[in-house]
């Protein structure tokens, strides 16, 4: 089977400083996976390559298709959706005008729209309450699901999520652990991309690890 | 190959250059007399744009530079106004203590900020002292400016003729020093703390330095550059303008510093001798179009030779190479 | 000074202001997403007064009315034409390089304008007062007043200000500009083309600093280097307000407008000073601006 | 100091060498550098007055040039900013070697290139800077002005003014800020001070130079209800006052006085109204009453608005009045020099004292004490005639120079405070459209 996401060599380097390092690995669909490794490993640049924010040579493929031809704001629509790390909401918006954002700029029909929102709803039903607050006033941990609910607006096959539980309060942390959960038993074919440093936490989920350490990747 | 020596190969070229530069200016206007003057404004106003590319080093841009540039000029100017007689070497004084004292006291607030709001502020204490000048007639005639009587030097007297090679050889041992001076500067402990601002300013304060206070040391000395500068332009051209201190001057700096190049103390050399070379010629068989061939030179040095005047010789060498 | 020289001064300060901020407003814009300052906007503006100018000249005879939308098409046709131009050849290879770099080359384009408009237009000033002309006057405590200046830049700058609202809060377009401005990389991986939406800001913002000019252009004789004192203005306005804040540079314009107008009343002296003191006494304590969002610095 | 020694002495080599050079016989070409505003605001001055440079001189050598020499022009920008101007002006006296230099139009650039002029003993007419001061603090060998100052130019138009509204109580000014507005403002309220102590000043107002809007000035002087509004601005912002102040009422309110406004007569066109006081700096009108039947002025205002569209303002006639002076002085020098080519020093000989006529208005003289311009002064009152889309003068007085120019060796401002106001009474004759 064709896998998901792959990477074949990657390469990157930021200010001339090599970040990732001949890195290959690659996602069957429906993978979880959880990419650990300690601050400055290159977890961030990893995914940030996936999105396309970083110079790499070598191939990231997306479903067989090389990426490296198109332009980062392309790729979400590719079926990608990505929570960063740190939250980055548009403050000027609404809780639920973010979560739409990325469907109205894709162009979705309103049909499609809906569909996608209650689903981001199901799987995240406190953002219903919080739909009308501006985005600007929720707390950090709320941010985090509704960086989630953003990225699940048109992450259909790949779903990345950079250090969600980082800065999480236990409580919110098993919340956000049992959103996921939930996502993943209602979509048996999303693929998963989860960073973490803390290698205990998605022990129970993530059913592919990846440990990434200076810039190399070892698989398991 | 270390950094370090990455460095001197690339320096030594530059300083031979520098000093080729410096003997020309020494000798050319001897066989054409108005280079004379042509090349103490050059020398002048490069020791003003080393200030702006001791800044550039800390990533920091300012956009008000010509009012130390001002403050230089109207010292002189005040001076002659109000006291009367003068001196080469006094005015030096006077306004290199004074735009010391102003850098001091401006920077105290402009090294809080960065970037952006660094240069925003720069512009716009330069503006408020452009107004005064423009505004204060009494005191400052306004937007005529005050000349600047033909000071002597030591005591000494000049004719008009002998005068202009004075001032030649005062603006190229000033600038000849300010050049070796901001040079070792840049190499010391201070200096490369100071591009530490640019690179990483967390880490010079995890190693227990104040980013604001070596950025101050900076600032007050790019000041200090600025007022010698200013002086030296006011003896020049007999005369102290408001036009001194208006943000296109400012502008203009920052342009000849980018134009030279803003990694090597050289750059502000470079840059002022190509800059005042265009508009100097320019204007003369072009009149009414200067501004627009150097706004088209600064347009393509900018996309294609990002370095400035040093950096295209580097990027020649690099292309003859053949390397990457 | 007593209420009806306040009034006055109010009148005066209002229609200042209103020209003041169409001109900021665009800056701001441009700032707000493309994070750099166009020193070529006071050049936008002053082409902007020619070309309407121009184009009023020309339509003058046909019909005095057709002037009003010989202004709005001078503004656009500025605006698509230079903006788009600037942002397209001059920007475009400098995004990811050194701020500077970026200000640098908008100031390059600020001195050939500046030489263009000089070949362009001539020398001699130029005046195109129809649109002015057309309204009729209003007495205030005696006092006249051109419709045009009290009531129609007013209303122009206040239907901006409420149609970039409507349109950065309403529209999909103006959202996706919003998220540009707050946070470019977040917007690219939702989706967004962020060069379309520099692009397409560029031009609005230019279109305003034109449309500025424009509606300047019946009250003022059009001469060289009007775009130089222009720039800083409106940059003191936008940097008082806050960089990228549009409701705040209506108000600090406003605030201006109005210190300027009380000012050349009380004290003439000092009305060049006003704009520059209030920008260094807010940056001092407020450096983002009276509006300005202090998670603007960089990280 | 080898340097020095060796620059010295280079300069010197030069100096003798063109002077020889210069006895010897009849140059090639008298060479003329001309300072004048090609970009910026004055340059609604600069741009015609070259034209007229350029038209004189060919005219000039079409005719045999200066003493059978023919004249070459070359031309700096005013408007190019300081050190360009100053490094420019070396440019062309030291490497072109000119001559004799034409500079300038504003007071500023004459009080930067004036000593740079006498540093480099190049003989300098400051062809149109107005400033009194110039000439009243420092004696110059090499710097003549070849026409009136702000003194003469202000004294015209407030004699004409309390000749022609002797009763007015209230007056306010609205002046560019810069030297130009502070002094003639100075000039113009010293002597109204001293010939009609009486007068209110109700409001000085100097916006900034280059305003593009003066409202807020309109207004206040709508609420101060002044009876002489007095403004000696000129280009754009004299037009933008005019415009704004007509549109809003304020000149059918208060009698506008536009010190030197002759030079926006044809531009503001139908927005002139009737009954302004205008002031031409100099008898300068392209309807000038003593010449305008003379064929040759009539010839050269025709080629002047055929060439640019435009009749001639006074920079154009000053500019004539640069060219004649120079012939005259050279025509002077060489009859003095027994036929022969006169050296520069002897040409500079010749100059003091010269008087010279161009024809297109009263002669000029200079006055050897101080190479102070005496030009005669004419000022009108706008009114509507047929045949013209743009107002004309009536009611023109030509004054005197030698009465109200301040003598040589005393101060403007020292002179104005002595008069009274019977000097205001002095006859001048007054010449209809």
């Amino acid at each position: 089977m064709t896998p998901v996401l792959s990477f074949e060599n990657v390469n990157v380097a930021i200010a001339d400083a090599p970040v990732l390092r001949n890195v290959s690995f690659s996602l069957q669909p429906g993978a979880s996976a959880a990419l650990i490794g300690r601050n400055g490993a290159g977890k961030t640049t990893t995914v940030r390559t996936i999105m396309g924010f970083t110079k790499a040579i070598g191939a990231v493929r997306l479903g067989g298709e090389d990426l490296g031809p198109i332009p980062p704001h392309r790729r979400p629509s590719l079926g990608v959706g990505y929570a960063p790390e740190d939250r980055r909401l548009f403050s000027a918006f609404t809780v639920e005008e973010n979560i739409l954002l990325p469907g109205r700029v894709a162009k979705l029909s309103p049909d499609e729209t809906r569909r996608r929102l209650e689903r981001a709803y199901s799987v995240l039903p406190e953002l219903k309450e919080l739909a009308r607050r501006p985005a600007g006033s929720v707390s950090g941990g709320q941010g985090k699901m509704v960086a989630l609910g953003r990225a699940l607006m048109l992450g259909t096959r790949l779903l990345i999520l950079d250090e969600p539980f980082q800065g999480l309060a236990p409580v919110l942390a098993q919340r956000y652990a049992e959103a996921l959960r939930r996502l993943r038993s209602q979509d048996k074919d999303i693929t998963m991309l989860i960073t973490e440093s803390n290698p205990k936490l998605l022990e129970t989920f993530a059913d592919v690890t990846l440990t990434i350490e200076r810039g190399e990747i070892e698989g398991d | 190959m270390s950094e370090k020596d990455l460095m001197t190969r690339r320096i030594k070229p530059i300083t031979t250059a520098a000093v080729i530069f410096f003997l020309v200016s020494a000798v050319a206007p001897l066989f054409v007399a108005s280079w004379a003057t042509l090349f103490a404004l050059i020398l002048a106003k490069g020791i003003v744009v080393l200030g702006i590319v001791l800044l550039l080093q800390a990533g920091q841009v300012s956009f008000g530079h010509a009012m130390f540039f001002a403050i230089g000029a109207y010292t002189s100017a005040f001076w002659g106004k109000y006291v009367g007689g003068g001196d080469i070497l006094l005015y030096l004084v006077l306004g290199g203590i004074s735009s010391t004292v102003f850098g001091l006291i401006v920077g105290l607030f402009v090294v809080r900020y960065r970037e952006i709001f660094f240069g925003m502020l720069n512009l716009a204490f330069s503006m408020v002292l452009w107004s005064l000048l423009e505004k204060m007639f009494p005191y400052t005639n306004g937007a005529d400016g005050i000349r600047v009587a033909r000071p002597g030097l030591l005591g000494f007297v000049f004719t008009p003729e002998t005068f202009q090679y004075v001032i030649l050889y005062v603006s190229l041992l000033i600038a000849a020093a300010a050049f070796y001076g901001v040079q070792r500067y840049l190499e010391s402990p201070l200096g490369h703390m100071l591009r530490a601002i640019k690179s990483n300013e967390t880490r010079l304060e995890y190693l227990g330095m104040s980013a604001r206070r070596v950025l101050l040391i900076g600032y007050v000395i790019s000041a200090f550059l600025g007022g010698i500068g200013g002086t030296l332009v006011a003896i020049i051209q007999q005369i102290a303008t408001p036009e001194f201190g208006f943000w296109t001057k400012s502008g203009e700096f920052v342009f000849i510093a980018i134009l030279g190049g803003g990694a090597h103390a050289f750059g502000a050399f470079a840059g002022a001798a190509m800059f005042e070379c265009v508009r100097f010629y320019a204007a003369a068989h072009l009149a009414d179009s200067w501004q627009l061939i150097l706004g088209v030179v600064l347009i393509v040095i900018i996309l294609y030779a990002p370095n400035g005047l040093i950096g295209l010789r580097q990027r020649y060498r690099q292309s003859g190479k053949g390397g990457r | 000074m007593n209420s009806t020289l306040a009034i006055l001064a109010v009148l005066d300060g209002i229609s200042y202001a209103a020209l003041v901020f169409l001109v900021s407003v665009g800056l701001s814009l441009i700032f707000g997403v493309l994070r750099v300052v166009n020193v070529a906007h006071g050049s936008l503006y002053a082409f902007g007064a020619y070309l309407a100018a121009t184009f009023s000249i020309k339509v003058a005879p046909l019909s005095p009315w057709l002037t009003y939308p010989a202004l709005l098409a001078a503004s656009i046709v500025i605006g698509v034409v230079c903006g788009g131009f600037i942002e397209r050849v001059l920007l475009r290879p400098l995004y990811g390089r050194d701020d500077v770099l970026q200000l640098l080359i908008t100031f390059a384009a600020f001195m050939i304008m500046d030489n263009l408009q000089r070949l362009i237009w001539g020398v001699q000033p130029i005046f195109a007062a129809e649109p002015l002309k057309l309204l009729p006057n209003v007495t205030v405590f005696g006092v006249n007043y051109t419709s045009y200046q009290v009531i129609l830049l007013p209303a122009v700058a206040v239907a901006t200000l409420f149609g970039l609202r409507y349109f950065l809060r309403r529209t999909l377009a103006g959202a996706v500009i919003m998220a540009v401005t707050e946070d470019r990389e977040a917007s690219t991986s939702i989706g967004i083309d962020a060069r379309r939406v520099y692009f397409v800001t560029f031009i609005i913002g230019a279109s305003l600093a034109a449309l500025g000019g424009a509606l300047a252009s019946p009250t003022t004789s059009l001469v060289p280097g009007m775009g130089a004192d222009m720039i800083v203005l409106s940059f003191a306005v936008a940097a008082t307000a806050g960089l990228g804040q549009i409701e705040g540079a209506a108000l600090t314009a406003l605030m201006i407008g109005l210190t300027r107008a009380f000012v050349i009343y009380l004290q003439p002296e000092f009305e060049v000073l006003v704009p520059y003191l209030l920008m260094v006494l807010v940056l001092l304590v407020r450096p983002y601006g009276l509006f300005g969002a202090t998670q603007m610095r960089k990280i | 100091m080898q340097y020095l020694k060796t620059a010295f002495a280079a300069a010197a080599a030069t100096a003798i060498f063109a002077g020889a050079a210069l006895a010897q016989g009849k140059p090639q070409e008298i060479k003329i550098g001309i300072a004048t505003f090609l970009s910026g605001p004055a340059s609604v001055f600069g741009v015609p007055a070259k034209a007229a440079a350029e038209m004189i001189a060919e005219d000039l050598n079409k005719k045999g040039g200066i003493g059978g020499v023919p004249v070459k022009l070359s031309f700096i920008d005013e408007g190019a900013g300081g050190e360009a101007l100053v490094s420019n002006y070396r440019r062309i006296v030291q490497d072109d070697k000119v001559d004799a230099t034409f500079a300038a139009i504003s007071s500023g650039s004459c009080n930067q290139l004036v000593p740079v002029a006498e540093d480099l003993k190049v003989m300098n007419f400051m062809w149109d800077c107005g400033a009194a001061s110039i000439l009243e603090t420092k004696k110059y060998r090499y710097n003549f002005r070849t026409q009136a100052n702000g003194t003469p130019e202000m004294l015209a138009v407030l004699i004409y003014l309390l000749k022609t509204k002797p009763d007015f109580k209230t007056i306010a000014v609205v002046n560019q800020d810069y030297a130009w507005g502070r002094e003639s403002w100075e000039i113009f309220s010293t002597a109204l001070k001293a010939m009609k102590p009486d007068v209110q000043v109700v409001a000085e107002l100097f916006p900034k130079f280059g305003a593009p809007d003066y409202s807020t000035e309109v207004s206040r002087l709508l609420a101060l209800r002044p009876d002489v509004v007095l403004t000696t601005a000129w280009g754009g912002d004299l037009d933008t006052l005019v415009r704004q102040a007509g549109q809003r009422g304020l000149l059918q309110q208060s009698t506008f006085v536009l010190g030197i406004g002759e030079s926006s007569i044809q531009r503001l066109g139908k927005d002139l109204p009737e009954g302004l006081i205008v002031g031409a700096r100099g008898d300068h009108w392209f309807l000038h009453p003593e010449k305008k039947n003379d064929p040759a002025f009539k010839a050269f205002n025709e080629a002047f608005k055929a060439k640019t569209g435009a009749w001639p303002i006074y920079p154009v006639y000053h500019m004539a009045q640069a060219f004649t002076a120079l012939q005259t002085a050279y025509d002077k020098a060489i009859k003095a020099n027994d036929g022969n080519w006169p050296t520069r020093e002897q040409v500079v000989d010749a100059t003091a004292g010269t008087e010279f006529a161009t024809g297109f208005g009263r002669p000029v003289t200079l006055r050897p004490e101080d190479n102070q311009g005496l030009e005669a002064q004419l000022v009108g009152v706008t009114k509507s005639f047929p045949g013209y889309d743009f107002k004309l003068l009536d009611n023109m007085m030509i004054f005197d120079p030698k009465v109200i120019t301040n003598p040589a060796g005393v101060r403007s401002v020292e002179w104005l405070k002595t008069l009274k106001p019977e000097f205001a009474k002095m006859d001048v004759p007054t010449f209809k459209q």
